[in-house]
């Protein structure tokens, strides 16, 4: 059997464990072998995981780059071995400066409608005028996809008439323990703030400031928290328990993988090029709607 | 001439000398480097002071802590556990699941704790019985106990547990008043913790036999020393004390970790020892200059975070006081050196 | 209490070497026996097997009944063996007190240790001992010099429950008066009933201390005499195998050519306003006691300690010398008197150790010359007669003799205009003495200017054309060689009217 | 006996005890790992074998195996260096910013080498001048040049650079013909690398001062070797390689990369060297161990890639691998020791 390769980021978050397992299941389900390389945000090793993807005799790869800059080079890889590339989660170009076939939504989508369900959430609560009110925004500012998802957050609210003096920014490394020790101090240092807005890269981020919050003594409606992945968030509501976590941006991981790897096979299949863009579904839930659209463990 | 560790009969001198001979005229660089640095955070934050901010400080001091204590016993010895952050990571979900499945807080610390102890006790048998060196095995176990804790995550999953009672031990506090925010659970272990090591490494056969195989590995093994044996020990309350961080984080972060919220940390740990004056080749080093140092870099990262620097110049930062924090404790060595030759020159003149 | 250890063709080897074979010998109560040989022959690797430090390939070992065979070190112990070794083995950065008591603290409850009764005991010990005032028990194991890590080794022993102590080489880093000290310690063990094995390569030592003497020659015992019955020439024979004189060598006068070091007004630390010189072709011996400042003098001479003030001139030249580096450049070398520590690189070969220091003179364009090295190093090692497999094996492997005999090499090769030498002799068998004292004696009348620090008075006496004394950093006038009697120089050296 | 690095005058032996020679007996066993572990991997993949893989290999080789020459050195020389990764992620955007401004790969080269040189230089004057322990004093800049590599890159952002005839030398091949793949350009560089520091530490009067510095510092001070001066070569070679380390990076994912591709690449490398024979003290190990436990580390990672094993296991086998090359070491050291030993006893009798 002809066998399609999925390279991503990161194996060790929960939205790419998903994708990884769509992206099999989707190619099992096809009579395709698949392989899955993880390679823990190092843009050296995905090269490296990408050659030896085109050693080992893949007939597709799809690949979430560490680092959106690696384009050129994993393009030119792809075209020299004449096999079809799909980028999934961030797109990615070539060195002509067109668009690799993408599946997915990206980062600035993300944080686009992070940034406009928190805005939508702090005009209805009413702190926008009279209250005291600051935005948390938790970033890892060392990587470059996470920061296009908390700038186009951050647009949203300001957009929506936040004050961008009350945004705060949080330095982590994508970590929840991390979050929490940031934002501690950051919470002190603004005493005046009575309410709080929490955005962040991911569901991490935002448990780890909530949990900062709840630490300093903010009550759960005194915060607006928008998750991004909502594993974290999900949660505390799947046990009932009141949190700052009102919304999150649910990720289905599996059905990006799925539609990445139906997009290689039919490209396979057919030899005609990949489309452009497989857009797969990005829902906004919230401990009502949660439960339609995704599990929770 | 330095101090030694063997508590010498007490003398009449005034207070500031018994603290210095507590803390080790070695620490009094870190003392001096966490004064300038409290000064400088504290005179552009008001909120440096505030007893919640201390307190936080407490707080988030109690992880890299954990791991520093059970470091300096493992660096001292002329070890080393590059280990400890996947151990922890390990624990962390193993007191999770423990937790879901039993409701009882207890057994999730137990679980933890006993999960550490016994990769401890691997990291050991690697070293003493397959004669790995404690660089090659830690880094071989860094990997491999990293790779289990994914493994027994379901789905290599975080772990959720909302338990309120380990909540508590997270982020509760105890002997809150009006006023006075408490005193954060996670700190006090931390503070029991390093308190017995210190009490262990200081006064107890144990301890002194760590100084000695440390120092040298050969008069303490022809001195009747069973190194295995102490290897087994010292390396299991590395684990144990990797077990308990990684219940702390669980805890903190409300959720088992395999490996987030415990990367680095065995980096962190070992910046610590070594900025507490700890020496490679071993024999050397104390709890209390590691947990001055522990306390520095908590110090820092609060401060920065407090003042909003961006992480790159806080990286910089960071690397910044660890130098300065040693070149002080050796140019202060340097000069006392001089002025006793000065002095002994001068004296038989 | 009467001590009764055997020993029962015992062997053991090493990868490449038979280090013992087929030794037998009884040991009793209130004994003092010597055991001698030559460098590698075996007496250190028989104690070390007692200690349990080594584990013994064959035979049989008990002491009062109580089997050693696969002993450990804290069963021999326990048994009442005891081993004050020949290389120190001190813990750094504790003190002197738990240096002692290593491996042996008494504790109290919860494993608590009990200090206050180690410092009792530890004082009373010295005391007893007469050692009072010569070590500080709450220095600092690094900061002690190779005397005193002798006496902490030597306290080790002494701790309650010995019944048997073995002493390889103690005197190596003793004077004269701590070794009359030692002797004293040794006559009361004895006389408490113990039994004592005295390992040395000074005969003199042997035939004033011991009864008996058992003699090794490459790891097999060649004989078993009464002191009394025997003669220092015959032992010399037993343990080389052919005659030599025993007494070293007496050291024909020279006549001494132009001045090579001369210190001025040299001040540091531990020195006051020392001036000094030695000509070409002459051996100045520096006496003193443990702690005057020798060795740290020839550290400052040699640029490794600094110095506060004072000129040193090599030829004539004034030259700079703030490093060790710096001193090999003005053609100084310097032999320390601690190998272990500061002599030789235990874990590189005996190739690589002899030929270090002249590295560069062997060496094109930065890279190292094989044959060349060879060339160097081979002749050497004839010539010293250092026992190795081969030349690629690691020094660490070597007996102490051999090992210190490497150092020398390393010097030799270097072919300096001075050579500063700290104990020569420390740790060195007879023949191999006799031959380093001849070559001494070659270099010097080479043309070398030589300064050599030395605890062994009859070597000081019958090496130098000049002794110069040192006291609390302080040097005396030099005595010239026919003005140099031992009690002239041990006056000198304690301060007492000469 | 185990084997020294000095290299004896030429035997008759066979072939393979000449290989023997070369590698060192205690390589060995890195080699029977290596078959042991490639003959798992070809019988199940039928790729593994196929020349584009094996250059593939060689290939993925190319930045950890500069890393790791440099740390032999270091490690060898009896100090750490921990901000390897950290200076070749400065070198990466540096030689990323200088390309785009100039065009000139050779420029692009010559500026990530320089800066690491500096960096390195900066490491031997904190260890040297401000007398900070190695250990201590480089992860000190590991953070430090960590954050001034985001502080070079503007916004602290990838730079892109799309020069090909940079990208050839991280991704190209030379001896290209009909069925056969070619040989990757950055594993020449590295192989040259290798040769060039094995004849160094073999050889030169350089090399054999670093073996003697390593074992015994005071003696080897004594025997005149300048410990400073060494230090400030030791440290600028490895800075050095890390800029071209840093150099390739950017070659292979055509943008300068601040961090990602170049983070705990410390750790790869001190395993390899420590794997490949050194010790934690000093004064012992090879380029050729080092390159060898390269070797294995890469093919190791290769296979499971081929074998598609998802990352957890791969986690565990990895320190599986580790520990078992360096007890098979141990083991065949023991052994044979014993074996001499009772030669030498029957030799004798
Ligand atoms: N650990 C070891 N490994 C290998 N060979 C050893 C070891 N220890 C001793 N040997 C060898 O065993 C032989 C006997 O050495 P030993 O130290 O017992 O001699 P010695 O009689 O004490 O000599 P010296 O008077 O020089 O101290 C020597 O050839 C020595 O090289
Ligand atoms: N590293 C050191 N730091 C501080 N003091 C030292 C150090 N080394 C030696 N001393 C002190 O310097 C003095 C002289 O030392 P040392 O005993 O080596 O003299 P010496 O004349 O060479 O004696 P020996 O007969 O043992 O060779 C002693 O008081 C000793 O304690
Ligand atoms: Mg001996
Ligand atoms: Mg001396």
């Amino acid at each position: 059997a002809q066998e399609i390769v999925a390279i991503y980021k990161s194996g060790t978050q929960q939205y790419f464990i998903d994708q990884a397992e769509g992206f099999q299941a989707a190619a099992e389900a096809r009579g395709y072998d698949s392989r899955v390389i993880n390679v823990e945000l190092d843009s050296n090793l995905a090269i490296s995981a990408m050659s030896d993807a085109i050693a080992g005799g893949a007939s597709g790869i799809a690949i979430t780059a560490p680092d959106q800059a690696l384009g050129p080079a994993l393009a030119t890889a792809a075209a020299d071995a004449g096999i079809p590339l799909i980028a999934t989660d961030d797109p990615l170009m070539d060195e002509g400066g067109n668009p690799v076939p993408f599946a997915g939504f990206d980062g600035v989508a993300m944080g686009t409608s992070v940034g406009e369900k928190a805005a939508e959430l702090l005009v209805e609560s009413g702190w926008l005028d009279g209250e005291s009110y600051g935005i948390l925004s938790v970033e890892v500012q060392t990587l470059s996809v996470c920061e296009d998802r908390t700038n186009a957050a951050k647009e949203q609210l300001t957009a929506a008439g936040a004050s961008p003096d009350a945004i705060v920014q949080v330095p982590y490394d994508g970590t929840t323990d991390a979050s929490l020790t940031a934002a501690g101090p950051l919470i002190t240092a603004n005493p005046q703030v009575d309410r709080w807005v929490v955005v962040a890269c991911n569901d991490e981020g935002v448990l780890g400031a909530v949990n900062a919050l709840g630490n300093a003594g903010f009550q759960p409606d005194e915060i607006i928290a928008v998750g991004l992945g909502a594993y974290e968030a999900c949660r505390p509501w799947a046990a009932g328990l009141p949190t700052g976590f009102k919304a999150a941006l649910y990720l289905s991981g599996t059905d990006v993988g799925a539609a990445a790897a139906n997009a290689l096979i039919d490209s396979i299949e057919s030899g005609e090029p990949l489309p452009l863009n497989t857009v797969a579904d990005t829902t906004i839930v919230d401990p009502t709607t949660y439960a339609d659209v995704m599990p929770c463990e | 001439m330095t101090t030694t560790d063997t508590p010498r009969p007490p003398s009449q001198d005034g207070a500031l000398k018994r603290i210095t001979a507590f803390v080790g005229a070695e620490n009094l660089s870190l003392i001096i480097a966490l004064i300038i640095l409290v000064a400088l955070i504290a005179s552009q934050s008001e909120f440096f002071f505030s007893a919640r901010n201390i307190l936080n400080i407490g707080q988030n001091m109690a992880v890299v802590g954990l791991l520093a204590v059970g470091m300096t016993l493992v660096i001292v010895s002329a070890g080393l556990d590059i280990s400890v952050g996947s151990m922890a990571g390990a624990a962390s979900v193993v007191c999770a699941l423990v937790v879901n499945a039993t409701d009882m807080v207890g057994l999730g610390i137990a679980g933890g704790m006993a999960l550490g102890t016994v990769l401890g006790l691997v990291n050991a048998t690697i070293i003493t019985v397959l004669r790995v060196n404690p660089v090659v095995a830690t880094l071989a176990t860094f990997s491999a106990f990293r790779g289990l804790a994914f493994l027994i995550a379901p789905g290599g999953r975080p772990v959720g547990v909302l338990d309120p009672e380990l909540r508590f031990l997270g982020s509760g506090r105890v002997f809150e008043t009006e006023g006075f925010p408490g005193i954060p659970v996670s700190f006090l272990i931390l503070l029991f913790v390093a308190v017995v090591a210190h009490i262990v490494m200081k006064t107890t056969v144990f301890g002194r036999s760590i100084y000695s195989m440390g120092g040298n590995p050969a008069a303490a093994r022809l001195a009747g020393i069973n190194l295995t044996s102490m290897k087994f020990r010292i390396y299991a309350i590395s684990g144990a004390l990797a077990g308990l961080a990684g219940v702390i984080v669980t805890a903190r972060t409300s959720s088992g970790q395999p490996a987030s919220g415990t990367q680095g940390l065995e980096l962190e740990a070992i910046t610590a020892v070594f900025l507490g004056g700890a020496l490679l080749s071993g024999g050397k080093g104390t709890i209390v200059g590691t947990m001055l140092a522990v306390m520095l870099i908590a110090v820092l990262a609060n401060g920065m975070n407090l003042l909003g620097i961006p992480t790159f110049y806080q990286l910089v930062a960071k690397g910044l006081l660890l130098v300065a924090a040693v070149a002080i404790g050796q140019w202060r060595l340097a000069r006392s050196e001089r002025q006793q030759a000065q002095a002994a020159a001068a004296g038989s003149q | 209490m009467s001590v009764h250890l055997s020993i029962k063709s015992v062997g053991k080897s090493f990868p490449g070497v038979r280090a013992l074979g087929n030794v037998s010998v009884e040991l009793k109560g209130g004994e003092i026996v010597a055991i001698v040989g030559e460098n590698g022959a075996g007496k250190s690797t028989l104690l070390k097997i007692l200690s349990g430090d080594y584990a013994l390939d064959e035979g049989h070992v008990s002491l009062d009944g109580t089997s050693l065979d696969g002993g450990t070190p804290l069963e021999a112990r326990e048994a009442g063996f005891r081993l004050v070794r020949q290389e120190p083995e001190i813990v750094p950065f504790v003190s002197v007190l738990e240096n002692i008591y290593i491996g042996e603290m008494p504790a109290g409850r919860g494993g608590r240790v009990d200090f206050a009764r180690m410092r009792r005991e530890a004082t009373a010990m010295l005391a007893r001992y007469g050692f009072a005032g010569l070590i500080d028990l709450d220095q600092e194991g690094r900061t002690l010099s190779p005397a005193q890590m002798q006496l902490v080794e030597i306290l080790r022993a002494l701790k309650p429950g010995a019944k048997v102590v073995a002493f390889d080489e103690p005197t190596s880093s003793l004077t004269q008066r701590e070794t009359e000290r030692l002797f004293d310690l040794i006559r009361q063990l004895k006389a408490d009933g113990l039994a004592v094995i005295y390992v040395s390569h000074r005969l003199h030592e042997i035939m004033e201390i011991a009864e008996r003497v058992f003699i090794l020659k490459d790891g097999a015992p060649t004989g078993d005499l009464q002191i009394d019955a025997t003669s220092e020439e015959e032992i010399v024979r037993l343990m080389v195998g052919r005659d030599l004189d025993a007494h070293g060598m007496r050291r024909k006068p020279v006549e001494p050519g132009e001045v090579v070091l001369e210190v001025e007004g040299l001040s540091s630390r531990w020195h006051r306003d020392i001036s000094f010189s030695i000509r070409a072709g002459e051996i100045v011996g520096f006496a003193g006691l443990v702690g005057a400042g020798r060795t740290e003098l020839a550290k400052v001479i040699f640029g490794e300690y600094p110095r506060t003030s004072g000129t040193i001139r090599i030829d004539g030249e004034t030259r700079t010398i703030r490093t060790p580096s710096d001193a090999i450049r003005a053609n100084m070398g310097l032999a320390p008197e601690d190998r272990k520590g500061e002599g030789l690189i235990l874990v590189r070969s005996v190739m690589e150790n002899a030929s270090m220091a002249v590295f560069h003179k062997l060496s094109r364009w930065g890279i190292l010359r094989q044959a060349e090295m060879l060339e160097t190093v081979e002749p050497l090692v004839r010539r010293l007669d250092i026992k190795t497999p081969s030349l690629e094996t690691e020094v660490g492997k070597l007996s102490g003799g051999n090992q210190q005999k490497v150092v020398l090499a390393r010097w030799l090769a270097a072919s300096p205009r001075l050579l500063i030498l700290d104990e020569p002799t420390r740790a060195v068998d007879v023949g191999a003495k006799a031959e380093i004292y001849r070559l001494i004696d070659d270099l010097a009348r080479s043309g070398l200017a030589i300064m050599m620090i030395s605890s062994e008075m009859p070597e000081l006496l019958s090496m130098s054309d000049r002794i110069i004394v040192m006291k609390d950093g302080r040097i005396s006038e030099p005595v010239p060689r026919h003005e140099a009697t031992e009690e002239r120089i041990v006056n000198l050296a304690l301060g007492t009217a000469a």
